[in-house]
């Protein structure tokens, strides 16, 4: 490696930008970065086109972080190409490695998306029936853009990936520990999760655990948490004990329950019904309609199960009506 | 040809696995649409078994447990009816109708409470036609 | 209605006889080994249960024991050993005792010493009354049997038949008046239109002259040796009443009314002999409980029949003084046994039992007709 | 995952598999099913040739995996396990695919059950795959025991094992030993004294060595698991004892049902109707009289007081019968002119004497009679004097008549029922109640003494309604199964438990509260949860509740039971 300075892409698909911020948060080091690789696409920091990249051979770049979800025919493009132009494809936070919060529209229909965006949101300037479609045509010339399509999907539903880094975003100490892992080469066995631990967050948090019941659920601002104790014998539904360590437990630290951002465990198919599982089972009744009563105190059970994974659950999507 | 539903039954071993063997025992007839994939308590039953089934291309799934306060295991059938009760509200969202998953209690003296039951869920699942569950996935592909 | 229950209708019935009815559990072997028993007459089981449980109205207007000739079928079969058979018998006794209406027949029923007592009373008086007669108003002489003279006039006699006759015969007549009531009577019972009863009529003599449903309860020879004692028995009945002065006539032998009283005689004496050896051997489940009142009625039989029997072939023998005391001592035997027997004990059955199937027809008629269904054909069809 | 070898062997089960369900093409199919090395069907499985058939085979063809496609594992799945063990693998590696309970025997059309006794087997195929080899332990056993509850079954389970040298704590919550048979008075159908029965027991238990009793104290906690249970009994005095026992045997007994509770009846209302238990009190006195002290001449007992009923309890008490026959013949002989009613609804004399003793008792011209099991007859006043005697109305079956029963007393025959704290009792050892809420046994015929916890035993009328001859039996078997145990001195564990991953296990305790055997422990310093593979029975609960996956159900793992899943479909 020290001959050639590495050849490094970083790019977005159906993302928010915060990994980008994320690996920029790593501060000085990003200039340690720079100066052992040489970025070559970064569409948020630096220069870069499309067909400089069509233009490389394959394989010519040696690491690809790829985040973001893939959405639309761009961002499946471009994930195929980089693919293709890259020795290791990385899955870059939470959107590319299960989907992420874009994955969420996996529970609706494209046409409802459609129309809430462009036709029944509040803030339209009246009239406007403005609807993008992928091929248009004003003053003679013809407009292509990306077509949106029908779901979301994790990266690797598109190509094949070799690392996952978990996270929205992924901790800028992980990001730090990834980067120096390719950049030496102690790299584990293809498919692994990087930058993340195999057991639950739990594992890291430091509030007190004791054996669980829970006879009611709150939102975080309902009730005046204890900050020792854990938030899920609380009632406050932390999806903590089935989301992976590593992101230094920034949540639950600041009194907000983890979401399930650094996704499964590693035995876990299926972090939503898995987390739903563990939650349904400490429900301190045994009264069917009671039961029904608990379950409604959490008013978006879905969105708490899958907030960071639908698209890697096992259904992947709601079955349009 | 008729479409012939496929549900995969999850039974407990102790009640509705007996339960079903009885059916046998009395040589009462039933729908073949059902296999059953033994455990030894609905509380080993995890919501995933579900999913997967669904997502496997099942058209339907059965729980079957000893009936609340019959436990084998305690109250393992509590447990299972919580998280059924959870499983319920995922499967709403995700669009998959209300009847293609169920949840029974069957004691081991219940063979033909079973073999009503599979013939039931069967009759009501050819109603609803096959599951979507694959068939959305490979149009999504298609239409990508 | 309910019906009150009297517990101690069982201690009651114990007194006739009915000593193991509480062994009974109610399997109804007993109803399925009768073969008379038929809806909507079953029993013993039916009636057994009523007498278990105390239910006295019930009972009382119960047909059913009337409906038994008591094979013991039934008590062979009984798997607890309750005497149905037996129970049926004691059952006829206290119906006897409710059918009378003097109370006597429950007093001598309830107990032998009453009846042993009323019969030596009845005995005594009608020996002194006949010797007083003998010497007052006939002859005086006791060598005199017969023709003019005779100590014993068999005029005066027949006269006193007569009288005695009647009035046992109209108490008899009350206590089958009450007996319809109890049974026919009442609103749990069906009404039965006097046509029907009839149309009917003739099963009266039918079951009285043939006891024909005795034959076939089964073995013969318990109808046949019942039947040939009561044929003699009312043989000999007719001819004391209707031939007396023939009866008495001799001494040579008038063959037209004597040769029947032989054969009579030799059937009664042989019949009832049969029946005491039976009884004391025990030989049959019929003789195996034998009642005091059994015991009353058998020996003044034999002992009637046999002074009737002496006296004649004494007269017959040329010893009309012998023939006399031996016609006191007949008489002494045959009026408590006609007094105490006829209207309150044993004997009345003649009476009841005829009545009792031709009733059971009645009802058995008339719960079709309300039933919309022909009347059952009587059983038994399996007997045959 | 290295390649298998696996051997599917289908059983024709005579024609009982073979006339619905085709098993040439059921093997045919097999063949080509992934890893499948041999397959073939024959006509008994089970029979000697049939397993020499599979032992044959997997030495042959080495074979790693068996699947034997026949009837109900219930049935035959540990003959198979012990063919396959011959064969020289893991018993373990053997799965069962069911095919005549749940296939040939419940279907009519041979084509749909040949396809799904293929699934079945393919399931079975893919599942076997996933096999892990599994291994039976042992843990040491402590001799003690705890005995709960000091009534007759108590008594004799802490008799029969001191006897045998073996330390035992017995708990009684009363201030004195003898439970319920100690407020009897003779026992049916001998008519002996239920106190001689007791005297004798309670005077050696309580002078014997062996055995601690102890009075007025509750157990509040049990954990660990069998040969090494942990107890803790609150004692008299208020202070816990902590103790250290092998095994318990649950003698809690059963408490009598509330008379008050069957309104036509007038329990409490009408001053002379009483429950059995009253008469048994006047009985021990030696004067049965009415309230008002006169002596009755109608007695009636009610049978079936809250048993068989749709309302109350469907089950039979068991006892009643017996009893009221006994309270007929005790009455009989205190007051002879008395006469006894004995109303029930069918008389259950099975025991041995019974009958003879029923027959006597109907000699003794008691009255029997039945009432309808749902239209139980109704008490009331004879007049409107509470002391001028009572009539009970009744439909009587056997007669079809509706009578009125005169009565100057009535004895309620009030059946058993679980204990109010049955429920509490069940948590505290771990062991499961019935729908009616009797201690379930770990089976109905085979294991009546054994619970579904291993080293927890039940005996007595907490198990259901019993007598003592029952109770005692019952009590005894279980002494000595606990001193087969004790004289083995280690317990075999079954190979199939759950197992927490620590690598993978965060600690979060979610798993802690829900298993019933306290099988999990929670270790404070280590942070992980950890099960105790003597305590857990395999139910699995634990394993589906892991949020992070780091339970493993051994024989039931995911991966096992998703290619199970896959296989079907």
């Amino acid at each position: 490696m020290a001959d050639r300075k590495l050849q490094i892409a970083i790019y977005w698909g159906a993302a928010c930008g915060g990994c980008d911020v994320a690996i920029l948060d790593t501060n000085e080091f990003i200039l340690d970065v720079a100066a052992l690789a040489d970025i070559r696409l970064w569409p948020i920091a630096t220069d870069g086109k499309y067909r400089d990249v069509e233009a490389m051979a394959d394989e010519e770049l040696d690491l690809t972080l790829f985040h973001g979800a893939v959405r639309n025919s761009e961002n499946e493009k471009i994930a195929r190409m980089l693919r293709a132009k890259s020795k290791l494809l990385v899955a870059f936070g939470s959107c590319a490695h299960l989907g992420g919060i874009p994955g969420l529209a996996n529970l609706v229909d494209l046409d409802q998306i459609l129309e809430t965006a462009y036709l029944s949101n509040p803030s339209l300037e009246p009239g406007n029936v403005t609807v993008p479609s992928s091929h248009s045509e004003a003053n003679g010339h013809a407009l292509e853009i990306p077509r949106l399509y029908p779901r979301a999907y994790k990266l690797d539903q598109i190509v094949d990936v070799d690392y996952y880094v978990p996270g929205c975003p992924p901790a800028p100490a992980q990001v730090k520990g990834v980067l120096l892992a390719i950049a030496t080469g102690a790299l584990p066995a293809k498919g692994s999760v990087v930058g993340a631990s195999d057991r639950a967050m739990c594992d890291e948090c430091g509030r007190h655990k004791s054996e669980k019941l829970v006879k009611q659920f709150f939102r975080p601002w309902q009730i005046i948490q204890d900050p020792d104790e854990c938030l899920l014998e609380q009632g406050i539904p932390c999806v903590g004990s089935a989301t992976r360590s590593g992101c230094g437990v920034r949540c639950p630290n600041s009194g907000m329950p983890c979401r399930g951002c650094y996704g499964p465990l590693p035995n876990v198919k299926d972090q939503g019904a898995r987390f739903l599982s563990a939650l349904a089972s400490i429900i301190d009744s045994r009264d069917p309609e009671e039961i029904e009563m608990i379950l409604d105190g959490i008013p978006d059970l879905m969105g708490l199960a899958y907030r960071f994974g639908l698209p890697a659950s096992l259904l992947q999507r709601r079955l349009p009506s | 040809m008729a479409f012939e539903p496929r549900i995969v039954g999850f039974l407990c071993n102790w009640c509705s696995y007996t339960g079903a063997d009885l059916a046998g025992t009395s040589r009462i007839k039933y729908a073949p649409n059902v296999r059953v994939i033994r455990v030894m308590c609905t509380a080993r039953i995890e919501p995933t078994f579900v999913l997967k089934a669904l997502s496997e291309g099942a058209d339907g799934a059965l729980i079957c447990g000893c009936h609340p306060g019959d436990c084998h295991y305690v109250e393992g059938n509590y447990k299972t009816m919580r998280r059924f009760a959870a499983l319920k509200r995922v499967l709403r969202t995700y669009g998959i109708e209300e009847e293609r998953v169920r949840l029974e209690w069957v004691s081991a003296s219940e063979g033909a409470r079973f073999a009503e039951i599979v013939n039931d869920m069967t009759e009501r699942t050819r109603k609803l036609g096959p599951s979507r569950v694959k068939v959305q996935r490979a149009a999504d592909t298609a239409a990508r | 209605m309910a019906v009150r229950m009297n517990p101690g209708l069982v201690d009651d019935l114990a007194r006739y006889g009915a000593d193991d009815v509480t062994k009974c559990f109610q399997c109804g072997n007993c109803s399925a080994a009768c073969p008379f028993s038929q809806d909507p007459f079953i029993f013993p089981r039916k009636p057994m249960r009523y007498l278990q449980m105390g239910l006295e109205e019930r009972l009382r207007s119960s047909l059913e024991p009337w409906l038994c000739y008591y094979c013991g079928e039934c008590s062979v079969e009984c798997p607890r050993g309750a005497e149905p058979g037996e129970t049926m018998m004691s059952m006829r006794r206290w119906l006897t005792a409710q059918y009378d209406f003097t109370g006597l027949s429950r007093l001598f029923y309830r107990s032998w010493k009453a009846e042993l007592l009323a019969i030596l009373l009845v005995s005594l008086i009608t020996g002194a009354g006949f010797l007083t007669f003998g010497f007052l108003r006939g002859g005086g002489d006791l060598s005199v049997y017969d023709g003019p003279g005779a100590f014993l006039p068999a005029g005066a006699v027949h006269v006193f038949d007569w009288t005695m006759g009647g009035a046992l015969l109209a108490l008899l007549l009350v206590n089958c008046l009450r007996m319809w009531r109890f049974t026919m009577g009442g609103e749990r019972r069906p009404r039965v239109p006097a046509g029907a009863y009839l149309r009917h009529l003739l099963l009266l003599p039918w079951h009285f002259f043939t006891q024909k449903r005795y034959a076939e309860c089964g073995e013969k020879r318990p109808w046949a040796t019942h039947l040939v004692l009561m044929l003699s028995y009312v043989t000999i009945l007719v001819l004391v009443m209707f031939f007396l002065r023939d009866l008495q006539f001799g001494p040579e032998i008038r063959w037209s009314v004597h040769a029947l009283g032989y054969v009579a005689s030799i059937g009664l004496i042989t019949t009832a002999s049969l029946a005491i050896r039976g009884r004391l051997k025990k030989d049959a489940p019929y003789h195996k409980h034998s009642h005091e009142s059994d015991w009353a009625f058998l020996v003044l039989l034999v002992f009637v029949a046999s002074t009737g029997v002496v006296q004649h072939v004494l007269h017959r023998a040329g010893l009309p003084t012998a023939a006399n005391v031996a016609y006191l001592v007949h008489l002494m035997g045959v009026v408590p046994m006609l007094v105490v027997e006829v209207p309150f004990s044993k004997w009345s059955h003649l009476a009841y039992r005829p009545l009792a199937m031709y009733f059971a027809r009645l009802q058995a008629e008339a719960l079709a007709a309300r039933a919309g269904r022909p009347a059952p054909e009587p059983k038994p069809q399996l007997a045959t | 995952m290295a390649e298998e070898r696996i051997g599917v062997f289908v059983c024709n089960c005579g024609t009982n598999i073979a006339k619905m369900v085709d098993g040439a093409a059921v093997v045919k199919a097999a063949t080509e099913m992934p890893g499948v090395e041999v397959a073939c069907a024959y006509k008994y499985m089970c029979s000697n040739p049939g397993q020499e058939l599979i032992t044959r085979d997997i030495r042959d063809h080495g074979l790693s995996r068996v699947v034997v496609a026949a009837c109900s594992p219930r049935m035959h799945e540990g003959t198979f396990r012990k063919a396959v063990e011959r064969g020289g693998i893991n018993p373990y590696f053997l799965e069962m695919a069911n095919i005549r309970e749940q296939c040939s025997w419940v279907h009519d059309d041979p084509a749909a059950a040949t396809e799904k006794a293929t699934a079945l087997t393919r399931a079975s195929v893919q599942r076997v795959t996933h096999h892990q080899p599994l291994e039976k332990r042992s843990v040491p056993m402590c001799p003690a025991t705890l005995v709960i509850g000091g009534g007759i079954a108590g008594l004799t389970a802490a008799l029969e094992l001191a006897d045998a040298d073996q330390q035992v704590y017995l708990v009684e919550r009363q201030a004195q030993l003898g439970g319920n048979v100690a407020r009897l008075d003779l026992t049916a159908p001998y008519l002996d004294s239920a106190r001689d029965l007791l005297r004798d027991r309670v005077t050696r238990v309580t002078r014997h060595p062996g055995i601690q009793v102890l009075l007025e104290s509750q157990v509040v906690g049990l954990q660990g698991f069998v040969g090494n249970f942990r107890p803790t009994v609150k004692i008299g005095t208020g202070e816990l004892l902590h103790l250290e026992v092998g095994s318990v045997v649950v003698c809690t007994g059963y408490q009598e049902f509330d008379a008050t509770r069957v309104r036509q009846y007038g329990y409490g209302r009408l001053p002379d109707v009483i429950t059995s238990f009253e008469l048994e009190a006047m009985l021990r006195r030696g004067k049965v009289e009415t309230r008002a002290g006169k002596t009755p001449r109608h007695v009636a007992v009610v049978h079936c007081v809250g048993s068989r009923s749709r309302e109350f309890h469907p089950y039979c008490s068991r006892v009643c019968c017996m009893t009221g026959l006994k309270y007929a013949n005790e009455i009989k002989s205190a007051i002879p002119e008395a006469y006894v009613s004995n109303l029930y609804v069918d008389m259950s004399a099975f025991g041995k004497g019974c009958e003879d003793f029923y027959k006597r008792t109907a000699e003794a011209r008691t009255i029997f009679l039945m009432y309808e099991k749902n239209q139980a007859p109704e008490i009331r006043l004879a007049g409107t004097d509470p002391e001028g005697g009572m009539l009970i109305a009744m439909k009587e079956r056997l007669s079809g008549e509706e009578i009125e029963i005169p009565s100057d007393l009535v004895v309620l025959m009030v059946g058993m029922e679980p204990r109010r704290d049955s429920d509490e009792v069940a948590r505290l050892v771990n062991i499961s109640r019935d729908k009616d809420g009797w201690f379930i046994e770990s089976h109905p015929k085979l294991d009546p003494v054994a619970t579904t916890t291993d080293g927890v035993f039940i005996a007595g009328a907490c198990q259901a309604p019993k007598d003592i001859p029952d109770s005692v039996a019952q009590a005894r078997a279980a002494a000595a199964r606990i001193l087969a145990k004790i004289h083995q001195g280690m317990i075999a564990v079954d190979a199939v438990y759950a197992e927490v991953l620590e690598a993978h296990c965060s600690g979060c305790r979610v798993c802690n509260e829900l298993c019933p055997y306290t099988a999990i422990e929670y270790d404070e310093v280590a942070r992980r949860s950890h099960i105790i593979s003597a305590a857990c029975k395999a139910c699995g609960c634990c394993a589906a509740a892991c949020p992070s996956g780091a339970i493993q159900a051994r024989h039931f793992t995911d991966q096992q039971i998703f290619a199970q899943i896959e296989g079907v479909l």
